[in-house]
């Protein structure tokens, strides 16, 4: 077990220096540098006078950008092993730092939304799987689906336009986390205040997984009820629910853990255009914001956190599917 | 009175390629304490036939569109059809009075659990107890099938046994709630052949220690004639020979039958250039069955007739069921 | 039971699917209703354009939609089309506006029988543009796709094939593209090469293919221990012939379910890429920068969101529902 | 039905040199009433006539773990195995699921890569060969597989499946070729229609039918026949082996014909070759099988159920399961489940020796065997075939 | 639509009922708070790296310079500085600072202070690369007591005063304490003498700003100010219209079709102003296609400026034809835009020697087809518009434009290489505007001259109009200098745009000035009725 962890823990070490490498290629050798847009984002309200090479090779050499590609890359790394992700070009605040305000805010949010959609989704699957071509059936997969086709930002903008705007209802607000100093608010009334603002942007969010999450249960669910064993169980004599929960939906539910284990970059990735139009900062935006500004560091932290993190999911994943199906051992993997 | 006696039990499959009638009609009976073979190739129906009478047939595309399954539930009192229980009265029927085993011990096991678990879950469900209780019945279960220390290996899981113990922990299963009959479909047959002894050997011990009665469904007639005393030879769907054991092997008198164990290889060199025996031609396809006998296109001995007439159960009257108007000896 | 005996009459592989996908309605609906959107795309010219179809001036006939004939050169044609003179003869299209021409005095005009979609804040018609943006949306998602599916196909096979460490390699690749948020990647090449139609169509592309990749490898792994791979390997067949005449077609079925499911999702990125400022080049409409645009006058001009979002979600609904009736048509445990 | 049985058939074969060749001559000694007179099947005068030699062949499936992959086990699946088979010769190769049998034959067949060890196909050593050297060799060795559902690719038609192999060897042109494939559907006894047709419109016979006409399409001298009629029902089994039978004459193909049915491979077979755990546990002629004496050979022979109510013998059960082919037993790999076991059994591995002419076996009692098993086993088997 | 919509909407609720029983969680708002927004989350507040308009914004309640404009008469008047002299040749500027202003940590304003930030901006290691540029004529600074601060320049700049005195001081104390300069906290949680003081940024969220209770000058009535940080424009609008915002910018339409409704005008009042700034498409000059006069006022005369003004800005702009504040003294207004005239415009290029020689619709000459590319920046409604008429127009004069919308830094990196046919741009520029950036010659290869515009008459003129301290002679030598520009038509001037903004009601004594409001002056009236989320 440790030996497998530790072989796995390992294995990543190419994995993440392929996404480094992969961004650092992208981001490096793209045009547009950080140099020029600061220089030349001054706009001429200050005053006037020319703008020379001078300053904008002076900004590079502050940035680092002057050195060739490769040593960059090394000195990058070096930073790296020691857990420095350096600091923004754009407002000089350590990297981590901006990761570590944008990280919790996402991860809330899809974490719910994961939630939501695991708890919609499963028993949705599983029922549909027992009555295949029932109407619950039908119906779910052809409401899931159209869910499904709705962009999330036409949503966005309906919502907004129906729910929130005053036009016609105004129900929820439209942007934000939290309303301004509601940190007087007693926890209660601070949690429902948070919940109250995420009802549209997390509706935005969830309303698409269902078809996907649902659809895998119920393939799942039909895979497992045609096994060899859940006529055993009815031979037993067992009550068809418990068939169905224990017998069904618990082997059903495995391959759903390796699901988990790939959400886990959209959810670091957070979700640019939800997070843009509902001004939530999280982790979307940061990074839209950071590609907007040529923010290599923060790019390339977002990129090589998320992967570390994205991986370390993935072995959990594996190791938890390991606990619940008790046929794969690591011994011998 | 039989324990069971089936009557014109008809179990359709409704598929995009038409109605296959799996099950056309079958009736038979089974006394307690009674081994009941029943053989036939494949998609025959005997699977079905075994499976109907669980009321497990995988529903869609199967339905039990007839017939009766009067089982003997009580001592006094008459016979009950198991057709027409509720889904709930027919659930504390199965696993208690009626248990079957499958053909693959290898995924009848659900790969979650322990083995453990999965007998006492039918042992609290029937007969309840306390935890401790339960846990030695699981053990002893386990030491009737020959399982050697089975107290620890009720905490296995089925992957970690080979496929002969899987197949005794299906039979612990199924015997734990000691049954009235076992329904023991194809048993032996995923099995190799010197585990398949072990497993007849159990399962002809453990039926004379429980006094039950076993229908066993199989293709290999020498698992038949090892272990039954009465034996039904089904074709595409319908009983086309009933008997016991010596009628069957020693007197067959429909020409599938004959046919049949004319096919089986015998346990000694052939002499060289000999042919080995066949029915030529291929199983009727069960959704588009011809009228008339189903055999009739296989058959050495086909007449007009043959095509032309629904063949009734006993048409030569020699006694027994035969289903074939020229029924003789070979 | 006989497999074999079970479908007495069917045919070829394709056309049990084909048998099994007609059941669903809906599905059928949905196909041609691609069918005909994909129509409408290659023959959009014809449909909405400014300049008419087929012409006859001074004596010659023309079709101006595809080339301006010689003799108009020189010639003002918007002037000879408000003021034909005599002998002149011409079928405009169904829809009498190109994408691009705009008319300021109709700004913003809600829908009528002359603009049946109303038009934009430029004054454009929305029908011309709807009929035009299908092309983009329909081949940026198609091509993109193919694309993911092309690459995802290669490499699949090829890992799966060779196993070792070919597949090491590939599945340590897949690994790397998997950990990427996909969307943020995309937004960052393309904001650094530039958003054109054949960036997007490439970018979506290239970051799409993991999913192909990983069902042809699984596949592939899952065939090449079958009995008859093995029994065309041991006939003597080369590696390439093994890969592309049994292994291939074999596993290509879930790959088309997936193609199907991919294509929809090309169209709603490229239409979220528009939306965020990023998408095809405002020359070409898209349905997602007609939407991008529409946020603007959400509340005065109902028709400028209304309509390309429901173009992109019948779309959308009918790739998902060809891709999932497809799915259900190839899945075994299904078919009864 | 034919009457009559065959009691202790013996044959002499002799070894003259190591690897090339064997003198196989009859010395039938004659018991009870019947003779065997088949010059063809079972006597084989054929010097440097052996058409593939196996010597020692060896393979295991590494089992990876640890943290840098290392092998932590193996699958030995094939432990040392000599065998040789000549021209025309149907080598009947029985044991249960596991044993190695299918792994052998794909070893033979370069289908998958052995570890240590020979073999020599036409006194060309193939052991080593790249797949592209073995290529042309191909179209001499052939392979039929088990499952008639697994073993045709679903998406080509019978007449693209059988003309796969002559296409891959550039036998013929279009037009010939679809002759001869025409000829090849009828010569397994399918009609002509067959060729535009889906192997899914076909049942399991005739789908092993569509098998074989792959496998002879390019004449080969081998073929490799991994349980061929397992998966079929039992009326069908006869029409396959029949057709196996007869282009065997037509042909004079050779067959290492694998099975765990020790019915079906004793009609077929020339010798019998049975399998445990990765080794050869006894070799003998086929009509031999009486005689053969060990004690695992035995207990596959009486561990079948007979189709007769009135044999009800006492079976030689076996207790225990086949063990780990992961960490084989030491000694004498039967010996868990050897009801004569001796201390030395479990520490010495016996050598596949020769103990009577035609007969080989690995056992270190096989010479008390005679006299304690065949003895008690002789009534049991003299019942059974008395059908 | 709606059904669809309130169909979603009620399956919502059914869906997450938890989120339905959140009654307890509303904030009232403070009404002696201004809420307002920010369309970005600002970089930084260090006002001396600041480089954007969104930290300029909120640094500019924080920070303050040595002198300030009036707002009336767009003069100088002290702030940190009491007052100043400069020396006969414009060469010394001595400012003496204000006595007792107290930074909002509690410590004096002295002339260290601004010593240091001027030797911060000049410092090569801060990123200040934007400011630092305006500072290079300057050859010293120095204290010359506690109070008193001497620049001397290099050479004489007309600017120079304006450069110097619009400069934000920042505090000594606060930042020089061996920390980098660059990442240093006090960048994100400022201290400044200005009337507001920093409470609050929560990055992307809002930053919030209260009154600062000792401000040395008087104290404006607003308690608060609260930019709430939301990038997207409709949203933006969207919070006004419901009242969770007190001010907002907006764009024509919604400033003219979407604020109509008595429940806006109830609540809103509606101020426009002009900062100066213009819009223009520049045509590479370099280039082959934009090198003739002739071709570039043709170009000019294909744009239908005044139906662009009226129909999609609705009429809020002005068409402008200098590069001059349309409103300001410089300008020459005598100028006029060059008329539309698609007809003239074709002969022109046919002058040019631009014709469709092969007949595939396309000019050409010379076996060039006139086939260029016009970028554009991501993000403006008004620019793609324009580009995509320019297109049409074009394209019905045979002439064939691909439009590149570009990201701003690709957009940036293309101008500074040159690398374009035509671009659509925007400046924002001071009152007092020097042209020498933008249009003098020695600017063509690495300055702001993007558009290769070099004209000799041009280059004296404007060289000698930067030593020119007399506000009517250097006017006339600009107008002089516009004349020229306008001939060349080195690009297509478009227009001037207004700065629309909604307030709300409750705010009194808001006052339009020419530059915009002053939120310093506001007084606080009754509440409205809307209510805040």
């Amino acid at each position: 077990m440790f030996t497998y962890i530790a072989k796995r823990l390992l294995l990543m070490i190419p994995t993440i220096l392929g996404i480094a490498v992969i961004t650092f290629a992208v981001v490096h050798l793209a045009p547009g540098d950080p140099a020029s847009l600061k220089a030349q984002s001054a706009s001429e309200a200050l005053s006037s006078d020319r703008m020379t090479r001078e300053i904008v090779e002076g900004t590079r050499a502050l940035y680092g950008l002057d050195k060739p590609l490769h040593v960059q890359f090394a000195v990058w790394l070096k930073r790296i092993v020691t857990l420095d992700f350096g600091t923004s070009y754009r407002d000089h605040r350590p990297v981590i730092d901006k990761i570590g305000d944008a990280l919790p805010i996402t991860l809330t949010l899809n974490i719910l939304t994961i939630l939501i959609i695991y708890i919609v989704s499963i028993p949705v699957g599983a029922y549909t799987a027992l009555k295949p071509k029932g109407f619950v059936d039908r119906a779910s997969a052809i409401l899931f689906m159209a869910l499904y086709s709705l962009p999330s930002f036409w949503v966005a903008m309906m919502l907004i336009a129906l729910l929130c705007s005053g036009d016609y209802l105004n129900w929820f607000p439209i942007v934000g986390f939290v309303s301004d100093g509601a940190s007087i608010l007693p926890w209660y009334g601070w949690v429902s205040n948070v919940a109250w603002h995420l009802v549209i942007p997390i509706a935005c969010l969830t309303y698409g997984g269902f078809a996907f999450l649902s659809r895998f249960t119920r393939a799942s669910m039909l895979e497992v009820i045609r096994q060899d064993y859940i006529r055993t169980a009815r031979a037993k004599g067992l009550p068809e629910w418990r068939v169905a929960v224990r017998h069904g939906l618990r082997n059903a539910l495995i391959p759903l853990l390796t699901l988990m284990g790939t959400l886990l970059p959209a959810l670091l990735g957070g979700s640019v255009i939800i997070e843009q139009i509902f001004s939530i900062p999280g982790m979307g935006r940061l990074g839209f914001e950071s590609v907007l500004a040529r923010d290599y560091p923060v790019i390339m932290a977002i990129a090589t956190i998320s992967a570390a993190l994205t991986l370390v999911s993935i072995l959990i994943t594996d190791i938890m599917y390991a606990v619940v199906d008790p046929r794969i051992t690591f011994g011998k993997r | 009175m039989p324990l069971l006696s089936v009557e014109h039990l008809t179990t359709h499959l409704f598929t995009d390629s038409g109605v296959v009638r799996a099950v056309d009609g079958v009736s038979f009976s089974l006394d307690r304490g009674e081994a009941l073979g029943i053989v036939g190739e494949s998609g025959c129906g005997k699977s079905m036939t075994a499976l109907s009478l669980m009321r497990l047939v995988p529903e869609p595309p199967g339905r039990i569109v007839g017939g009766r399954v009067l089982f003997q539930l009580t001592a006094t009192g008459g016979p009950v059809d198991l057709l027409m229980l509720s889904n709930e009265q027919m659930r504390k029927v199965r696993g208690k009075r009626l248990a079957m085993i499958f053909q693959e011990p290898m995924t009848s096991l659900n790969p979650v659990f322990t083995i453990g678990d999965q007998i006492a879950e039918a042992i609290k469900l029937h007969e309840g107890g306390s935890r401790r209780q339960v846990q030695s019945r699981v053990v002893d279960m386990l030491s009737l099938v020959g399982i050697p220390t089975p107290a620890q290996r009720a905490n296995d899981y089925p992957h970690q046994l080979s496929g002969g113990m899987r197949q005794r922990v299906m039979i612990a299963m199924a015997l734990s709630c000691r049954p009235e009959i076992l329904l023991a479909d194809e048993p032996t047959t995923a099995l190799d052949v010197t585990i398949q002894a072990q497993i007849l050997d159990l399962l002809r011990r453990l039926q004379a220690e429980f006094g039950m009665s076993l229908v066993l469904v199989t293709h290999d007639l020498g698992v038949v004639a090892e272990v039954a005393q009465r034996v039904i030879v089904m074709y595409a769907g319908k009983i086309v020979e009933q008997g016991t054991v010596d009628q069957i092997f020693r007197q067959p008198l429909h020409p599938y039958t004959q046919g049949l164990l004319k096919a089986i290889p015998p346990l000694a060199k052939l002499p060289p250039g000999t042919r080995f025996a066949t029915i030529p031609g291929t199983v009727p396809d069960l959704a588009h069955l011809p009228r008339g006998c189903a055999f009739a296109d296989r058959c050495p001995k086909v007449r007009e007739n043959c095509r032309e007439n629904e063949v009734p159960d006993d048409p030569c009257n020699v006694g027994r069921l035969v289903r074939c108007f020229y029924a003789s000896n070979p | 039971m006989e497999r074999g005996s079970l479908n007495p009459s069917s045919q070829k592989y394709s056309a049990l699917i084909w048998r099994q996908f007609k059941k669903s309605r809906l599905a059928v609906i949905c196909l041609v209703f691609v069918a005909i959107l994909a129509a409408v795309a290659v023959a959009a010219p014809f449909i909405a354009n400014d300049r008419p179809v087929l012409m006859r001036y001074n004596g010659s006939w023309s079709m101006p939609v595809l080339k301006m004939p010689v003799a108009l050169r020189g010639v003002d044609l918007y002037e000879l089309m408000s003021n034909p003179p005599a002998g002149t003869w011409m079928l405009m299209p169904p829809i009498k506006y190109s994408p691009g021409s705009y008319d300021l005095s109709s700004v913003l005009a809600a829908p009528s029988l002359q603009h049946p979609f109303g038009t934009d804040g430029d004054g454009r018609d929305v029908a011309a543009q709807l009929v035009w943006g299908s092309r983009v949306s329909l081949s940026v998602g198609v091509v993109a796709v193919g694309i993911a599916v092309a690459i995802g196909v290669l490499l699949g096979l090829i890992a799966g094939f060779y196993g070792g460490w070919i597949d090491i390699a590939v599945s340590r690749f897949i690994e790397v593209m998997i950990c990427f948020p996909t969307f943020f990647l995309i937004l960052a090449v393309l904001a650094f090469v530039g958003p054109s139609i054949y960036n997007i169509m490439i970018v979506i592309g290239v970051t799409g293919w993991t999913g192909v990749a990983r069902l042809v490898r699984g596949e592939c792994l899952k065939l090449r221990r079958r009995e008859f791979v093995m029994a065309a390997a041991a006939s003597g067949a080369r590696d390439r012939r093994v890969m592309l005449r049994h292994i291939l077609p074999n596993s290509m079925a879930p790959v088309l379910v997936s193609a199907s499911f991919g294509i929809a999702g090309a169209i709603l990125v490229e239409a979220s890429l528009s939306f965020l400022g990023f998408g095809v080049p405002p020359s070409q409409p898209s349905w997602g920068s007609m939407l991008s645009q529409a946020q603007q006058f959400m509340d005065i001009a109902w028709w400028l969101t209304l309509i390309p979002g429901s173009a992109i979600f019948f779309t959308i609904t009918a790739y998902n529902l060809v891709g999932e009736a497809l799915r259900d048509a190839i899945d075994p445990n299904l078919r009864t | 039905m034919q009457c009559g049985q065959a009691r202790a058939v013996l044959l002499c074969i002799k070894s003259v040199t190591r690897d090339s060749c064997i003198v196989i001559r009859k010395t039938l000694k004659y018991s009870g009433d019947f003779t065997i007179h088949d010059p063809r099947s079972t006597i084989y005068e054929h010097m440097n006539d052996i058409l593939v030699n196996i010597e020692d062949l060896k393979k295991r499936f590494p089992i990876e773990g640890g943290l840098l992959g290392r092998e932590v086990a193996a699958v030995h699946a094939v432990r040392g195995v000599s065998l040789s088979i000549g021209r025309g010769e149907t080598l009947g190769l029985v044991g249960e699921s596991g044993c190695g049998k299918s792994t052998l034959g794909m070893l033979l067949l370069r289908l998958l890569e052995p570890d240590s060890g020979s073999i020599i196909f036409d006194g060309v050593d193939i052991t080593r060969m790249s797949q592209r050297e073995l290529r042309p060799l191909r179209r001499r060795m052939q392979v039929v597989f088990q499952d008639p559902y697994a073993s045709l690719n679903p998406r080509m038609t019978v007449g693209e499946i059988v003309a796969e192999p002559l296409l891959v060897h550039r036998v013929a042109r279009r037009e010939e070729r679809r002759e001869r494939v025409i000829e090849l559907i009828r010569l397994v006894g399918l009609s002509e229609d067959a060729y535009g047709k889906y192997p899914h419109e076909f049942s399991g016979g005739q789908r092993q039918r569509i098998g074989i006409a792959r496998a002879i399409a390019l004449t080969p001298s081998i073929i490799v026949a991994d349980e061929p009629v397992s998966a079929l029902d039992i009326s069908i089994r006869g029409e396959i082996l029949n057709l196996l039978c007869d282009l065997r004459e037509r042909f004079s193909l050779a067959y290492l014909f694998i099975a765990h049915d020790l019915k079906v491979v004793e009609h077929l077979s020339h010798r019998i070759a049975v399998m445990y755990l990765g080794k050869i546990a006894e070799l003998f002629p086929a009509e031999g099988l009486a005689a053969a004496r060990h004690p695992y050979t035995q207990a596959l022979a009486s561990a079948v159920p007979l189709p007769d109510p009135g044999a009800r013998r006492k079976r030689m059960v076996l207790a225990g399961d086949v063990p780990s082919q992961i960490v084989p037993p030491a000694g004498c790999s039967f010996h868990p489940r050897c009801p004569y076991a001796q201390e030395i059994c479990k520490n010495v591995e016996p050598p596949l020796e020769e103990y009577q002419p035609g007969f080989k076996a690995s056992c270190h009692f096989i010479a008390e065997m005679s006299e304690r098993t065949v003895s008690h086993m002789a009534p049991a088997l003299h019942d059974a075939v008395r059908v | 639509m709606n059904r669809l919509a309130y169909f979603i909407a009620t399956a919502l609720f059914l869906t997450v009922p938890i989120f339905t029983a959140s009654c307890g969680g509303t904030v009232t708002r403070d009404p002696n708070v201004l809420a307002t927004t920010l369309p970005a989350n600002p970089p930084t507040l260090n006002p001396i790296m600041a480089a954007d308009e969104t930290s300029s914004e909120v640094d500019g309640y924080i920070y303050e310079s040595l002198l300030k404009l009036n707002n009336r008469t767009l003069e100088r008047e002290p702030q940190l500085a009491k007052d100043y002299d400069v020396s006969p040749d414009h060469l010394i500027y001595t400012f003496r600072l204000r006595r007792g202003v107290r930074w909002h940590d509690g410590t004096p304003f002295t002339a260290d202070d601004v010593v240091y930030t001027f030797e911060q901006i000049r410092n090569p290691k801060v990123d200040a690369a934007n400011l630092r540029n305006y500072f290079k004529d300057v050859k010293r600074i120095e204290k010359v007591d506690d109070f008193t601060v001497k620049f001397v320049y290099a050479r004489p700049y007309f600017k120079a005063l304006e450069i110097i005195s619009g400069a934000p001081i920042i505090s000594k104390h606060a930042f020089d304490n061996g920390e980098d300069f660059n990442s240093h906290p006090v960048g994100l949680r400022p201290v400044g003498t200005g009337p507001y003081r920093f409470v609050e940024w929560k990055t992307g969220r809002h930053i919030i700003l209260s009154r600062n209770d000792d401000y040395w000058g008087p104290k404006p009535a607003i308690t608060g100010i609260s930019f709430k940080i939301v990038p997207d424009g409709t949203v933006r609008f969207e919070l006004l219209k419901k009242g969770a915002i007190d001010m907002d910018s907006m764009r024509a339409i919604q400033w003219v079709r979407q604020t109509q409704g008595t429940s806006f005008t109830d609540n809103f009042t509606k101020h426009k102003y002009f900062v100066p700034n213009y819009s223009y498409i520049g045509w590479n000059m370099r280039g082959p296609y934009f090198n003739d006069v002739r071709v570039r006022r043709a170009m000019t005369m294909l744009v239908n400026r005044d139906a662009i003004l009226r129909e999609i800005l609705l009429g809020e702009g002005e068409v402008v034809a200098t590069s001059f504040y349309k409103f300001g003294d410089q300008c020459d207004r005598s100028i006029e835009p060059l008329p539309y005239d698609p007809v003239k415009a074709r002969r022109l290029l046919e002058d040019a020697g631009w014709a469709d020689t092969d007949g595939d619709g396309i000019l050409d000459k010379d076996g060039l087809k006139f086939s260029f590319t016009l970028i554009i920046a991501a993000g403006s409604p008004l620019q793609r518009s324009m580009a995509l008429m320019l297109h049409e127009d074009l394209a019905k004069a045979g002439i064939e434009m691909e439009i590149r919308q570009l990201e701003w830094a690709t957009m940036i990196k293309l101008l500074f290489e040159r690398k374009f046919d035509a671009a659509i741009m925007a400046w924002a520029m001071p009152l007092q505007q020097d042209p020498y950036q933008v249009w003098h010659s020695s600017q063509v290869d690495e300055g702001s001259n993007f558009l290769g515009f070099a004209d000799a008459r041009a280059d004296r003129l404007m060289e000698d109009a930067r030593q020119e301290f007399n506000k009517s002679k250097r006017n006339k030598l600009y107008r002089e200098f516009q004349q020229i520009v306008h001939e060349e038509q080195p690009c297509t001037f478009l227009f001037q745009m207004p700065s629309l903004v909604a307030v709300a009601k409750r705010f009194e004594h808001v006052i339009d000035y020419r530059l915009g409001l002053d939120v310093l002056e506001w007084k606080i009236g009754p509440w409205p009725k809307l209510i805040e989320w």
